[in-house]
């Protein structure tokens, strides 16, 4: 993903350069999801901390409350009843923060698109960093995905909130 | 001079306290994957034994976010006073013989003082946080410490008879030919348990208690504060553990020069971590009410008793003493299948009956 | 406290076992051969796709995740292939569409790691006439039986603006 | 206890009010109509004095274009010989107005107000009317035909609207519909009335609410408890859910029956065998479709498997609800092997699209039996390891025994079926009473609690799973020769005009799919009788007096899973 040239400063870029990259390697090794699941993939997500897959080994390690987490696993479908306590949760949890939109429902809406219910893709609410297609996908898929989001912050790529934040900031919204 | 001395005594403890702190959640999440069948963490160093740096670097790295409707001096102080007694209690302790960083004359007394001042912090950060979950954490977290507290200290009474003493090193050094362990299997019991319910760690976790009040008292924490609180968690666990081992495992007692007896020490401690982790992936958690039961009707009275019983075999022989303490060690395992099979009040059977 | 003991040496027994963990990404299991997750265009020799725009799949579909390009032949009755794509973010990997290929043109493949940044990538192509090096194979019409049976099945989906039989 | 034949004495014979006598298609369930004002006599007069005690099914029905309106339906069970009876009343539009029967059952109250959410029908003397799955300002009710749905779905202007409010818990009973003379009192307080209740020393300052989800790590996804509590006791409880609310009944009218067999899985999302077996009973009995042998042994087979790893998945979080974090990882180890199976055999994990109108997709690939075999054998030692953790824990016994005590009243009252009711020593099993698929074939043992409580329920859990896999070996040992699919069932079917209610024991209880469809390839009205939902709803009940560790015990023993609560 391009840098968003908003962000890059080049001077603070230098002086932390070398603690940036202690927090990449950090962010590369450490992420903790929040254990929010609406539907069908929760339990998939579930499966994936258990034995077999183990996310554990990488670090994956899931916290119940948003304020500790670092990446929002949406798995699965958001209605418009939800809707507004998926931004709220997003919202309460602390930067640097990631989204996963797991299963064809959280990336639009899936089987039940066409609903009166329904929104399709979680995209529209809150900006997501990576797409699990599936329905819902496999334990390894999401797994996949997470480490995914761990390679991207050892390499130091911005989050789709922080890219987020910077078009808010150069179209000059205040947040 | 001495103020030289006394910063680097009190760095050296420090950064003690903290690489001991990050093995132990080294050791927590790794052996409870193993005994789940998994492997825990692999990938970040030697068999993820970097994790936790990571976790702590991470933590350090995220947004500190304070609630809008936070006491905001408050919310910020609670993580600080956490963490404070955590390393505080190592200035009393004795490591090997006589290097302490102050080897005071009623160590153990002082240390159940500063572990006391925990609960404070709790309830300032349940209190603060302005969140329902976070404050019956601190309610919980409270009521259950000073309960524990109590047959803790009790049961140590026992201990300090034998010893004579409350300087913790004449303690360890009486434990020269047998351990307490040996003369006290009961007393142990009653600090074990107590020592669990101090740690807030299952089956008496229910300040955090995740499937009940998501994470207790430190819900509405994040960032580096959140990481002052997870990791006073693990500090206590080191703390207590190695008080155990030096209160009824031998401390630094082994064979071999003396400066082994460091490494004897932090075996021991390690075994006792061990048994801490083990009990909490094997049980499930009690109820609020029967954790204060637990603690008011059996622990402190079996406590009492415990002492009492201890004086009479001192008075008589070493047999005497062991003698009771396996008598009353086997009473207590009775009590407890006993209210395990009288639960619940109706008269009926176990296992489902079966119709077709 | 038996009860309690029990547990304890359940726990410990297993630590003296070895774990049940696969480590996914070092070892991958092969998946078998019924699994749906992701989709293939079946090929004939001359490497050719096999699918003949009959339609079936993109009107069976329950998401409409599937969306066919066609235009009518040169060369006699039917129609040609131009681009064929599905939606993963949108699919529900029901295997309707590979069930109803009259043509044996699209199966499943057990590739799961789809996983993108982007959603515009969700959007398999599985065939592209600008980008096929071969012609594509000889074109046969589904007889009107089976179009009908479709259209009365699925009437009230609404048909993408291009496609479909006239 | 198989159902009577139809020319048995007639049920409704006697009842003032009551017409159009029949019986339901090719099934043995009586039919009959009666009016709105004597629904609550004909009601009554089935329960108290015929004996049927058991609301199985509360639900509406668009009723034909050329006659506007709404058609309720109400189907009951007597439970001694099985007898079904199914009641339908027609609601004209400009009168879409009937009496509650929740003075009845308690278990009606919510279904009513499901009804009234999603087709607008008032029910007078309800005390509790509000929306229950969608939000409340949603506008408009989607279950009526004439409720447009955008073909865009949701767009940007409704995602705006929902994003401004939380939108639940706002409204309060609109009072134009309780009609004193027919108003009705639930036996379980209101947690706002608890709130409000004054003991003449004003408010109760000690008092306070506490919300436990939509995202709290023991709500089994997005359940929403309403929780008055004093100090750590709860004093009033309610649930609110609809956070998963999908439409999936307004979808399969638009659909073919099978891309809805392919929707109803993601109702029931843990045991979706059960929904697409209950769905296909109804179009089968419907178009009149015979299934082969075969396919009713892959059935029988394929259903017991998701017995078992839907056990499995209720055993994960009840291990983690009451504190234990190891029986999720040695259940989970367990379903992931039967996972494994399911995908081999029909190529989805947990979304299976396997039962075909006439049989099944495809037969077991070839070697899958003995492995299958082989692998049975192991489960019951696989449980014994999950018991060694907790059956016989002190603690976990303390938690459990006498929490949440539900009496075979409460049961009936509540319309709870399943381990639920089976742990309150309740003999219903479906399996057994109405046997469908091959289910006659096999020798079904029904565990059976003592007492009612979270253990007990515990206990018949585990007990289930020793008897499914038992059962499916039995399957794989009986399974005949033959095809696996009736040959020559059309791909699109199209049953002629009717009606069916077909009924499946699923892990949760009774769960029912009622079919009415009007010859076309689409259902006309396709309503998933959720027996989650009905378990559920008892909570309200049960929840006060115990203490926050004790709710969460209770919720876990329930086994909610919101898919089908919400669909």
């Amino acid at each position: 993903m391009a840098v968003d040239p908003v962000i890059v400063d080049e001077e603070s870029k230098i002086l932390v350069a070398p603690l940036q990259f202690l927090m990449n390697w950090a962010r590369g090794h450490s992420m903790w999801p929040l254990t929010f699941g609406t539907a069908c993939c929760a339990i998939e997500m579930m499966t994936v901390g258990s034995a077999r897959y183990d996310t554990e080994r990488y670090g994956i390690f899931f916290r119940n409350s948003p304020r500790q987490a670092d990446c929002m696993i949406i798995a699965g479908t958001i209605n418009l009843k939800i809707a507004p306590r998926v931004k709220l949760l997003y919202e309460q949890m602390s930067l640097p923060k990631y989204v996963i939109a797991m299963g064809s429902c959280a990336v639009s809406g899936g089987p039940f698109a066409d609903g009166y219910n329904v929104v399709q893709g979680v995209d529209q609410i809150i900006p997501v960093d990576i797409y699990v297609p599936g329905c819902p996908p496999r334990p390894e898929a999401l797994m996949n995905a997470l480490l995914m989001v761990m390679e991207r912050n050892s390499a130091g790529e911005l989050s789709a909130a922080e890219v987020f934040a910077a078009e808010h900031r150069a179209l000059g919204v205040s947040e | 001079m001495t103020t030289l001395r006394i910063l680097l005594g009190i760095l050296v403890l420090v950064v003690f306290a903290l690489i001991n702190t990050v093995v132990v959640m080294w050791c927590e999440r790794k052996w409870a994957g193993h005994m789940q069948s998994r492997l825990g963490p692999m990938r970040t160093g030697w068999h993820g034994l970097m994790q936790p740096f990571a976790d702590a670097l991470k933590m350090l790295g995220k947004e500190t976010f304070v609630p809008d409707a936070a006491d905001k001096i408050l919310f910020a102080i609670a993580p600080v006073l956490a963490y404070t007694p955590a390393i505080f209690v190592y200035c009393a302790t004795p490591w090997v013989a006589n290097f302490a960083g102050y080897s005071l004359d009623v160590g153990i007394f002082m240390v159940f003082a500063i572990a006391a001042l925990f609960p404070v912090s709790i309830v300032i950060a349940g209190w603060s946080s302005r969140n329902k979950y976070s404050l019956l954490g601190a309610f919980r977290a409270v009521a259950q410490q000073i309960s524990y507290e109590v047959p803790m200290i009790l049961s140590v009474l026992g201990v300090i008879m034998l010893a004579s003493s409350m300087r913790l090193s004449t303690i360890v050094e009486s434990q020269a030919h047998v351990w307490n362990l040996v003369t006290q299997p009961f007393a142990f019991l009653l600090f074990f348990i107590g020592m669990l319910a101090e740690l807030n760690r299952t089956p008496f976790d229910l300040a955090e208690a995740e499937s009940e009040l998501v994470g207790g008292y430190m819900t509405e924490y994040s960032g580096m504060q959140f990481a002052m609180f997870f990791l006073t968690e693990y500090a206590n666990m080191f703390t207590w553990s190695l008080f155990a081992a030096m209160l009824f495992l031998g401390g630094w007692n082994g064979p071999g020069p003396a400066l082994l007896g460091f490494v004897y020490l932090l075996i021991k401690t390690y075994a006792v971590v061990f048994m801490v982790i083990w009990v909490r992936w094997a049980l499930p958690r009690l109820r609020v009410d029967q954790l204060m039961a637990f603690s008011w009707k059996v622990l402190i009275p079996a406590a009492i008793l415990n002492a009492f019983l201890t004086a009479l075999g001192i008075l008589a022989n070493v047999w005497v003493l062991i003698a009771l303490q396996l008598a009353m060690v086997a009473g207590f395992v009775w009590l407890i299948s006993l209210i395990g099979v009288r639960a619940g009040s109706a008269v009926r059977g176990d296992a489902p009956e079966v119709s077709s | 406290m038996i009860g309690i003991a029990k547990g304890l040496a359940t726990v410990f027994g297993r630590m003296v076992h070895p774990a049940v963990t696969e480590q996914y990404p070092l070892t991958k299991r092969t998946l078998p051969e019924r699994a749906r997750m992701s989709f293939g265009m079946t090929r004939d020799e001359s490497g050719s796709a096999k699918c003949k725009a009959c339609m079936l799949c993109e009107r069976s579909c329950p998401d409409e995740a599937i969306v066919i390009e066609s235009e009518k032949r040169a060369d006699g009755p039917g129609r040609v292939l131009t681009k064929f794509s599905i939606d993963l973010g949108r699919c529900m990997y029901c295997g309707l569409c590979v069930e109803q290929c009259t043509s044996d043109g699209l199966h499943h493949t057990g590739e799961f790691e789809n996983n993108s940044t982007k959603r515009e990538e969700m959007i398999l192509v599985l065939f592209d006439a600008a980008l096929e090096p071969a012609a594509p194979s000889e074109m046969d019409e589904s007889t009107p039986e089976q179009l009908a049976e479709v259209t009365d099945t699925f009437g009230a989906v609404p048909v993408a603006q291009d496609g479909g039989a006239e | 206890m198989t159902a009577p034949a139809t020319t048995a004495v007639n049920v409704f014979e006697g009842i003032p009010g009551v017409f159009d006598v029949g019986v339901l298609g090719s099934s043995p369930v009586r039919i009959a109509s009666t009016t709105p004002n004597a629904l609550r006599g004909v009601i009554e007069e089935l329960k108290v004095g015929r004996g049927f005690t058991h609301l199985s099914l509360l639900t509406a029905a668009e009723r034909p274009a050329e006659t506007p309106g709404v058609k309720m339906v109400y189907a009951v069970t007597r439970r001694q010989d099985g007898t079904r009876v199914m009641l339908t009343v027609d609601l004209p539009e400009d009168e879409l107005r009937v009496p509650t029967i929740c003075g009845l059952w308690s278990g009606a109250a919510p279904l009513e107000r499901e009804v009234f959410d999603l087709f607008g029908v008032v029910f007078l003397g309800h005390p509790n009317l509000r929306p229950i799955v969608l939000r409340d300002d949603f506008p408009g009710h989607p279950l009526r035909k004439a409720f447009a749905m955008k073909p865009t779905g949701v767009d940007a202007e409704d995602l705006a609207w929902a994003l401004s409010s939380h939108g639940d818990n706002g409204s309060e009973p609109t009072p134009e519909m309780s009609d004193p003379s027919l108003a009705v009192k639930l036996p379980y307080p209101f947690v706002a009335d608890v709130m409000l209740a004054d003991d003449g020393s004003g408010l109760h300052a000690q008092r306070e609410i506490l919300n436990m989800g939509p995202q709290h790590p023991s709500m089994h996804g997005v359940l929403h408890l309403w929780l008055a509590l004093e100090g750590e006791t709860v004093i009033a409880g309610e649930v609110t859910h609809g956070y998963l609310h999908r439409c999936i009944e307004k979808l399969a009218e638009t659909r073919s029956y099978r891309a809805v067999t392919a929707l109803v899985d993601r109702a029931d999302y843990v045991s979706g065998f059960f929904t697409e077996l209950a769905l296909l009973g109804g179009v089968e009995e419907l178009a009149e479709i015979e299934v082969t042998p075969k396919a009713q042994y892959l059935r029988v087979l394929m259903s017991e498997l998701c017995r078992l790893t839907s056990h499995t998945t209720w055993m994960a979080a009840c291990g983690i609800d009451v504190g234990a974090f190891t029986p999720m990882l040695f259940s989970f180890r367990d379903r992931e092997a039967i996972l494994d199976f399911f995908e081999e055999i029909t190529g989805g994990r947990m979304m299976f699209n396997y039962f075909r109108p006439g049989g099944v997709k495809s037969d077991l690939p070839p070697g899958a039996a003995d492995r299958l075999r082989t692998y049975l054998k192991t489960v019951d030692a696989s449980i014994d390891g999950y018991e060694a953790l907790l059956t016989n824990n002190e603690i976990f016994r303390n938690r459990t025994r006498g929490i949440g005590v539900m009496t075979p009243e409460v049961i009936l009252d509540f319309g709870v079926t399943g381990p639920m009711a089976r742990g309150s020593g309740v003999n219903v099993d479906l399996r057994r009473d109405e046997p469908y698929a091959a289910y006659g074939d096999f020798d079904i043992r029904v565990p059976l609690g003592h007492v009612g409580d979270t253990y007990d329920r515990y206990a018949v859990r585990i007990a289930e799973m020793r008897e499914s896999a038992r059962l499916a070996l039995q399957a794989l040992d009986g399974m005949p020769e033959g095809d696996f699919v009736t040959p020559g069932v059309p791909r699109a079917v199209k049953p002629p005009a009717g009606a069916a209610y077909h009924r499946v024991e699923s892990p949760r209880g009774e769960l029912g799919v009622y079919l009415e469809s009007d010859g076309t390839a689409q259902p006309w009205r396709m309503k998933i009788r959720s027996p989650a939902f009905s378990n559920l709803h008892v909570a309200p009940a049960v929840l006060p007096g115990g203490r926050i560790g004790d709710i969460i015990a209770i919720m876990s023993s329930v086994d909610v899973v919101m898919g089908e609560i919400d669909r």
